[in-house]
């Protein structure tokens, strides 16, 4: 074992607030190489940053550490004043979760990173040239260019890219990432976790990796440490740990991580219900819901361009694209929160007023929303039977308060509490029963569990499932995860700038051909298929090099062209007509529709299976 | 005292404390403490002034004018031969009748006015705005001004312009953190489900500002309690002979070299009562929203 | 931007016009009869009704207002029924006196309420906060002419180092004491804005990434904390300036200072029309450029502002 | 001009009522110079006085101050100049709150200002005796309804232009236009002088044709009457922009916030006079103002004053507040013509109610004169003397009342604000409930005259009066059935018939028994209520000026300032 850069034994961390309760972090001991990644992996609150910031001496002042850390012989927790000033500068740098609020927005990006070089010393000329050279280190599209931007100027990826050059400006000996990836989009994702893959080989500084993903340890860390409630739980390399782990608590948050490869219809735990593959009632001709051609722009950003779809009555359909998509905006069309500028809902054969405030009773009735933050969903100030009593008496709702409460596993002492108080997926199952309570035909669920602990985001699905088959209740699930979509749903819709770019059944869309577009999320989600293309050619979808290409944020800029939005970015682009032509429709077998110019006809498409 | 000495002298906190022992050190603190005990003191001589001042408040004392404070009158005479103490007592009643009651009205109008703009918003919205601008950048006592000389300044009419005052500025407040609540899902889940306007702002928003509302009721009463004393000052507030506290400070300020005790406890009356006021609003403020 | 800036004006000249209305009806309702208070109570009910005639007060209101706008718009604003002075002259002049007074209050506060809410809001939690913040509220709390009545005895009778009144023939030995009595009831109104948003913005993640940089922490102040806090308190300058100039009445009668207040509650008294009109509105336009500018000041501190589309 | 025989007559009367005791040697001198006797015909009638004591007679405007404390400041009432001359005096009052305009202005400010700069026929003396300033002589003829005037001679306007009798029959024609809105000349010379009354005669004389015989005719035409100023002929009624006059001031520079600057009229025909160099008014928007800028030396004396404002100067040896008894009043009206003062007994039992000498000790320092509810002001010289004085008589309320319980609105403005509380409690005292309703002065005298003006028409009012050397001035328009100022509605023949006597009788023996008739009439009657007379008073600088003296109508005499 070489001589570890960073050791930590017996850390203690106490808020002076909670001092009477347990101390947030309760005699932590683990030792860091010189090049080598550890990750700390555990629920929220367990206290992983928390050990992080400790040992960056970034805590709050009313924070008290105890223990020994010493990072390269120098005893960090007894630096002050100018020395821990001077050992900030040179030795320690940290990359945080919100890249948005770790830039100063009133600043420009370049000198904020020049500002590093500053105080090492360098004369402005040699730190802004630094600047430049460090920003295309981590492949920041024109760097010059962005160097004069203000932070609110650039994309989530730009950001997080950002910050992470002013971390590495210094070589640091230690490097602390605090999830550096959660809430950007997959493919964004994609690209940070390569740039850090990249740059770590360079650097031989000790690296703390914190997450609650399981997938991201396996792919980013050599080694893991798993922690509950303040105290390490077990520890050891990647693979020994996920493969073989020893404590019951890490098996258990092994089990309850997204069941990546699986969809509803092979999912051991939903075994005692009888899940056909195909939806009782097969086909009908009348869809319980379709849209036809709406579209509808806020300011210069298109939303929806032109969108048609239906969904079958006690169908779940999939709709998964990057932020900026328009898939929330289409669930919001549906709902009638958002009345689009062009286009028409209709519920069963008859045409439904767009805005819910003018339409009956009756087709309010019918489609209700489940939110994406927990926090927001409830009004705070309310009771949970109140919530539920006030919907089933408003929506005419037959089943009583008590099953309701029972439907979503909610216990009976809860339903008297108020909403403030219960946790997040409490929050969402309560949701989920005020959605039902009026025997609602579609349900409009967007992004129900991103904003939920990964321990509780697979209860929450599997309950959508349950309901979804006992109450023959539609769903459209709209989430950026293609994972989880694939997951819950039947048929899956992939929207991108504001267009379906492919819709079918989920194992149709799952297999090759993919539109391009959908090659590049199942490739980010881990899917890792290789794709032979039409030519025969394999391009490794996954290939990082062949997804680096700088991912601008779909639909946000993208001026309506008259041709593909995703030609920029499409790997497989015709030259002369992807960009000028608008790709046409096509209906390929097993129900696969997809909008692209490629010629998907080939039959041999299906044996090259993932 | 240069801003470097003052900085480095203390190695700043990384970041601030933490949110929760902020808020428990803040109760304990002496400065409300004292305000509370101000108040409830201003609040009980209000009420019942007659039974703890020791002389009628307009009764010329026989000891005669301008009698320094001593034993027989704690806070002297006045030109008139009147006793301060007794004055500056039932100089209470005035102010405590009509601040609170100007603010209670100023609060409920300016907040259902609030809901009404935040909520509707459109043309309702921007007639209504320009009409609260137009008022808001007129002088603040020039209301003041017109409907006394109207009305006469009895005490309902200067609830009505204190109230007529303090509306645009609470309906302000009620319509930006209208505008926040009604973005949030709980009231679209509510318009999904077909509730009407009133539902949503009587149930679902009100009772989420309502800290808001309370927030500003106090900080709107230090206030109300201020414009009192001022117009009072300038002869439009109290009523001829009243022992309201601006009253007394204009119309003794020319004795103040000879007779400086008839200006000062009136003066330090209305001090002490606002401020007590405001250290209170200001701890309710940063108790409601830290 | 321009679409920005034609809005804007045009909301500000329609609340001016709501202004000049509900000013004309108010005056007008108010009892009083400004022929009666030219010509004095013993001249006899005939010579009172004559003057109204002169003055043109027995025309329908509509028509009266209708041709004090034509004249106001026109430039000429008409001669004051009590001072037979032209009005420009007599509110220009006041307004000037009153531009002069929260001139110089402005020059003092700004930067003394600035660096106290820094310090207290840097060292929020300590003594010295403690002690500026209950300070500051102590000030304003004391209404300005309570400070001005004790200032005034004691520099100007007692010493008399300072002269008793603002008359302009003292110039600005005169303006030290209505100044410092507004200095201290403004000074602590901001001082608490910026001390709220200086603790704030000291809790932004972007202030710990900076001090992770290890850069000194007066350099952290100035290039960070200063900037990001000074948004929040550009408002509340914006609220100081309006009292200023409007809300003085009571310092400017102290101090016997003619300002635009005092003309103001004189020509609502006396019900003086053409001069009551033209001090509101320029008092009006006076604190609607106030707005302006400290939109303006918001923009030019907080780029999000200036760059996306305004708010 | 030598007495003419009228004059004769009138002057042995008075002799016969000095020998009888009946006038006082002041109000004597008073009637004389009314007549414009001659000064060895007053001598001889003075004579009959007998062996009075020669110190009273040195300075004729002495009013005796009987004995009242007289505590530091010193409170002196002679005029004794005897400084240096030169110097800018610089006097405070309370801002015009309309321009200054000699002909319509009636604002103590305004007032003060063009008195410096322009001048009357004839000067009002402090006590009341009248002194030639543009006339030398008056003398009545046609049993006092004709008064022929001579004009002083070589007198200049400030513009060059010669004073003569045009300028006066430009300036009275002025007054006495019909439509011209003078406030003052309208209640002086209602009923007695109109636009055609006045014409030059061959010998450059002013002759004054009357519409009755008025025997007090030169009081009218006295600085009595501010707005009789004599201005120039082709005066373009904008005062401000060319003030030109005869007076021993020049007005350089005036603003309406600020103040005014005057300076000695070089050309002034008094030879010598005015002493002082110039003048410096400054404004003040209120009286407390006002007082602290003389506690700090910023103004050196006052227009007008408030006694009880100027208590802070008592412990200060520098200032010394000089006195004058003077006929102005505040008047506290009761309608009788409706409850619940349709009842003599219920506004007697009022007037008793009131502790008059409390009044006058915490209101006015004790300064005024106590009144006796009738308009026959001490100081007049026909005032009775005899009448019973009322005082404070809770059991003769009692016994008024019987029983009945008074409440009633008392109406005022806010110069009056302190009698109204200090009525309200004494009156609460005596058992009679008084709400008091404050309004603004605009509000109080607004409205129309004839029907619904607050001040004319409420319940109960308080009026504020600057004193009037003629107490017909008073009476005729105030309680004389009708009187444009009769707010109490009080209407008796009896009063009626002796208040015009009195006016026409030029018989001093019958005016005194008028007078006495209308005296117990209004005490019996009491339709208002005078609890005292004003004492005007004038704070000034002793330390740095003397000769400056209060005046019963607040008028400011510089000619003999002089630096201490």
């Amino acid at each position: 074992m070489t001589v570890p850069l960073l050791h930590v034994e017996g850390l203690v961390v106490r808020y002076r607030a909670a001092s009477p309760g347990p101390p947030a972090v309760d005699g932590v001991t683990f030792d860091v190489a010189a090049g080598e990644t550890l990750g700390l992996v555990g629920e929220s609150g367990c206290g992983k940053s928390t050990i992080a910031f400790a040992i960056a001496r970034a805590l709050p002042s009313d924070a008290s550490v105890s223990g020994t850390v010493d990072l390269d012989g120098t005893d960090v927790t007894a630096l002050s004043g100018a020395g821990l000033r001077r050992w900030w500068r040179d030795d320690v740098a940290v990359v945080y979760q919100e890249p948005q609020s770790a830039l100063n927005p009133t600043m420009r990006i370049g000198r904020q990173v020049a500002e590093v070089f500053a105080a090492q010393g360098l004369d402005d000329t040699q730190a802004n040239r630094r600047t430049i050279e460090l920003l295309d280190s981590v492949s920041m599209p024109d760097p010059a260019l962005i160097a004069r931007r203000y932070p609110h100027e650039l994309s989530g990826g730009q950001q997080q890219r950002a910050v992470i050059a002013m971390a590495l400006a210094i070589r640091p000996k230690l490097l602390v990432l605090d999830e550096p990836t959660t809430g950007l989009d997959a493919t964004v994702e994609r690209g940070i976790l390569d740039l850090i893959n990249q740059l770590r080989h360079e650097l031989s500084s000790a690296i703390l990796f914190i997450t609650h993903d399981f997938e991201l340890i396996e792919r980013m860390c050599d080694r893991v440490a798993v922690l509950r409630r303040g105290t390490l739980v077990e520890q050891g390399a990647v693979d020994e740990v996920i493969g073989a782990p020893r404590s019951d608590y890490t098996r258990e948050l092994l089990d309850c991580a997204i069941p990546r490869h699986r969809t509803k219809g092979n999912d051991p735990s939903l075994n005692h219900l009888d899940l056909q593959r195909t939806p009782m009632t097969a086909h009908p001709e009348i869809p319980l819901l379709s849209v036809v051609d709406v579209a509808h722009r806020y300011g210069q950003v298109v939303a929806l361009d032109g969108v048609t779809c239906h969904i079958g009555r006690g169908e779940v359909v999939g709709l998964v694209g990057e932020s900026g998509s328009g898939k929330t905006t289409l669930g919001r069309v549906i709902t009638g929160l958002t009345v689009p500028d062009r286009g028409v809902v209709r519920l069963g054969p008859a045409t439904i007023p767009a805005n819910v405030r003018r339409r009956t009773q009756e087709s309010r009735r019918a489609i209700q929303m489940v939110f994406q933050s927990p926090d927001t969903t409830l009004n705070p100030r309310h009771r949970v039977r109140e919530v539920l009593q006030r919907a089933r008496h408003k929506l005419g709702g037959t089943s009583s308060v008590d099953d309701l409460a029972a439907s979503v596993r909610l216990a009976r002492e809860q339903l008297d509490q108020l909403t403030a108080t219960l946790s997040g997926g409490q929050k969402q199952r309560v949701s989920i029963a005020r959605a039902i309570a009026g025997e609602a035909a579609l349900v409009v669920c967007d992004e129900p569990v991103s904003a939920l602990d990964v321990s509780v985001q697979a209860t929450i699905l599997r309950l959508l499932v349950e309901l979804q088959h006992h109450r023959q209740v539609s769903l459209l699930f709209v989430s950026h995860d293609l994972s989880v979509v694939s997951y819950l749903s039947d048929r899956i819709m992939v929207m991108y700038a504001g267009t379906i770019v492919e819709e079918g059944p989920t194992e149709v869309v799952l297999a090759p051909p993919h539109h391009p577009y959908t090659a590049e999320l199942l490739a980010a989600s881990g899917h890792l298929p290789i794709v032979t293309n039409q030519d025969g050619s394999t391009a490794a979808a996954a290939a990082p090099d062949a997804t680096v290409t700088q991912p601008t944020v779909a639909g946000a800029s993208a001026q309506p062209t008259r041709g593909c939005p995703f030609f920029e970015r499409c790997p497989l682009r015709i030259e002369g007509t992807c960009e000028s032509v608008p790709p046409p429709i096509r209906d390929l077998a097993g129900g696969l529709r997809v909008r692209c110019h490629l010629p998907f006809e080939p039959s041999d498409q299906h044996e090259t299976a993932a | 005292m240069s801003l470097e000495s003052a900085l480095v002298g203390q190695d700043v906190a990384v970041a601030s404390t933490s949110p929760v022992t902020r808020r428990r050190r803040r109760w304990t603190r002496p400065t409300l403490l004292g305000s509370s005990v101000v108040i409830v003191i201003w609040i009980a001589a209000a009420i019942r002034w007659e039974w703890i001042a020791p002389f009628g408040p307009s009764e010329a004392q026989s000891g005669g004018r301008f009698v320094g404070p001593g034993t027989e009158h704690l806070f002297g005479t006045d030109g008139f031969g009147r006793d301060v103490l007794s004055r500056v007592l039932a100089g209470s009643r005035p102010v405590l009748t009509v601040a609170p009651l100007a603010v209670l009205l100023a609060t409920i109008g300016g907040t259902v006015l609030g809901l009404i703009l935040g909520y509707f918003g459109g043309l309702v919205d921007g007639v209504a705005m320009r009409l609260l601008e137009a008022i808001a950048i007129l002088p603040p006592l020039f209301p003041a001004i017109l409907v006394v000389a109207l009305l006469g300044s009895s005490d309902t009419v200067l609830i009505l312009v204190l109230a007529f005052s303090f509306t645009p500025i609470v309906a302000w407040t009620v319509r930006a953190a209208t505008l926040v609540e009604r973005e949030k899902p709980f009231v679209e889940a509510a318009h999904l489900r077909g509730e009407g306007a009133g539902y949503i702002l009587g149930r679902e928003i009100l009772p989420n500002i309502a800290g808001a509302v309370v927030v500003e009721a106090t900080v709107r009463l230090a206030d109300a309690v201020f414009a009192l004393a001022t117009l009072a000052f300038i002869g439009l507030g109290a009523q001829p002979g009243s022992p309201d506290w601006g009253a007394q400070v204009a119309d003794n300020r020319v004795n103040l070299q000879n007779a400086w005790w008839t200006v000062l406890f009136p003066a330090g009356a209305v001090a002490s009562l606002v401020i007590a006021v405001s250290l209170v609003a200001d701890h309710i403020r940063e108790w409601k929203a830290p | 931007m321009i679409r920005w800036w034609t809005r804007r004006l045009g909301a500000v000249v329609i609340t001016l016009m709501l202004t000049s209305v509900v000013v004309f009806a108010l005056t007008n309702v108010i009892p009083g009869d400004v022929a009666r208070r030219i010509l004095g109570r013993e001249a006899s009910q005939a010579s009172v009704d004559a003057k109204r005639m002169e003055l043109g007060l027995d025309r329908p209101l509509v028509e009266q207002y209708g041709s004090w706008l034509v004249g106001f718009v026109r430039g000429d604003w008409g001669t004051s029924f009590t001072k037979q002075e032209p009005v420009r002259d007599l509110v220009l002049s006041h307004l000037g006196k009153s531009l002069v007074l929260a001139g110089i209050t402005f020059a003092i506060l700004l930067p003394v309420a600035l660096s106290l809410g820094l310090i207290a809001g840097l060292r929020s939690g300590t003594r010295t906060d403690r002690t500026i913040t209950v300070l500051g509220l102590c000030g304003t709390a004391t209404p300005e002419f309570v400070s001005g009545v004790a200032l005034l005895v004691l520099f100007s009778v007692r010493f008399s180092w300072l002269p008793p009144s603002a008359r302009s023939e003292y110039g600005l030995k005169g303006l030290v004491l209505p100044v410092t009595a507004l200095v201290i009831v403004c000074t602590g109104y901001v001082t608490r804005m910026v001390r709220a948003s200086v603790v704030s913005t000291m809790e932004r993640p972007y202030i710990r990434t900076a001090r992770l940089k290890g850069i000194s922490t007066v350099s952290l102040v100035r290039r960070h904390v200063l900037r990001n806090s000074m948004v929040v308190p550009v408002a509340a300058l914006g609220v100081q300036l309006r009292y200023l100039l409007g809300g003085l009445i009571a310092v400017e009668l102290l101090f016997n200072y003619a300002g635009i207040g005092s003309v103001l509650l004189e020509a609502a008294q006396q019900k003086d029309v053409p001069t009551l009109q033209a001090a509101t509105l320029i008092s009006g336009v006076t604190v609607m450029l106030t707005f302006v500018v400290s939109d303006l000041a918001y923009g030019a501190l907080d780029p999000r502002v200036s760059m996306s589309k305004p708010r | 001009m030598p007495d003419n025989d009228l004059q004769r007559q009138w002057a042995s009367e008075l002799a016969d009522l000095a020998r009888s005791g009946v006038f006082t040697r002041r109000e004597v001198l008073r009637k004389a110079s009314a007549y414009g006797l001659s000064i060895p015909l007053i001598g001889t009638v003075l004579a009959s006085f007998g062996t009075q004591t020669a110190a009273s007679d040195a300075n004729p405007g002495a009013s005796t101050v009987d004995g009242r404390s007289t505590s530091s400041p010193t409170r002196s009432s002679s005029p004794m100049s005897s400084g240096a001359p030169g110097g800018i005096l610089s006097i405070g009052a309370l801002t015009p709150s309309t321009a200054v305009d000699p002909v319509v202005g009636f604002d103590a400010a305004s007032i003060a200002i063009f008195q410096l700069t322009n001048e009357y026929l004839i000067g009002l003396n402090r006590d009341f005796t009248l002194r030639p300033q543009l006339a030398t002589e008056w003398e009545p003829g046609d049993n006092g309804q004709r008064w022929m005037v001579t004009l002083r001679e070589g007198v200049t306007f400030t513009d060059g232009t010669p004073f003569d009798a045009e300028a006066v029959t430009s300036s009275f024609a002025r007054l006495l236009d019909p439509e011209s809105p003078s406030s003052s000349a309208q209640s002086a010379f209602a009923g007695i002088l109109e636009a055609d009354g006045v014409s030059v005669d061959d010998t450059g004389n002013i002759v004054f044709e009357l519409v009755r015989p008025y025997a007090d005719f030169p009081y009218l035409i006295s600085s009595n009457t501010y707005n009789a100023v004599i201005l120039p002929t082709e005066y373009a009624g904008s005062y401000i922009d060319n003030p030109v006059g005869t007076g021993p001031f020049l007005l350089d520079s005036y603003s309406a916030a600020e103040g005014a600057t005057l300076s000695r009229n070089e050309s002034y025909w008094e030879a010598g006079k005015p002493l002082l160099d110039g003048v410096e008014f400054k404004f003040y928007q209120d009286p407390q103002a006002q007082v602290i800028a003389l506690q700090s030396g910023e103004i050196d004396t006052q227009v007008t004053s408030q006694i009880g404002l100027l208590a802070s100067l008592e412990g200060n040896g520098d200032y010394t507040i000089d006195e004058i008894e003077s006929t102005g009043l505040n008047v506290l009206t009761m309608r009788v013509d409706t409850p619940p003062f349709d009842r003599k007994e219920v506004r007697q039992a009022v007037a008793f109610a009131l502790d008059r000498v409390a009044i006058n000790e915490t209101l006015y320092n004790g300064v005024d004169t106590i009144g006796n509810d009738h308009l026959l002001a001490p100081a007049y010289p026909a005032s009775p003397t005899d009448l019973p004085q009322r005082e404070l008589d809770l059991a003769r309320v009692e016994e008024l009342l019987a029983g009945e319980e008074v409440r009633f609105t008392l109406t005022f403005d806010p110069p009056t604000r302190d009698y109204a509380v200090v009525l309200q409690e004494q009156l609460r005292q005596a058992g009679i409930e008084v709400e008091l309703a404050q309004v603004t002065s605009d509000e109080f005298y607004a409205g129309d005259q004839e029907s619904d003006t607050p001040w004319l028409f409420t319940q109960s009012n308080i009026v504020g009066w600057a004193g009037r050397a003629v107490p017909t001035q008073f009476i005729n328009p105030m309680v004389k059935s009708g009187g444009i100022w009769n707010g109490s509605k009080y209407s008796n023949p009896v009063v009626d018939t002796a208040a015009e006597t009195y006016d026409t009788s030029t018989d001093d023996e019958e005016k005194q028994a008028q007078a006495r008739i209308i005296a117990e009439a209004m005490h019996d009657d009491t339709p208002i209520i005078i609890t005292t007379w004003s004492t005007v008073i004038r704070p000034f600088n002793s330390a740095r000026w003397t000769g400056i003296t209060a005046h019963p109508s607040s008028y400011i005499e510089l000619n003999d300032v002089t630096q201490a």
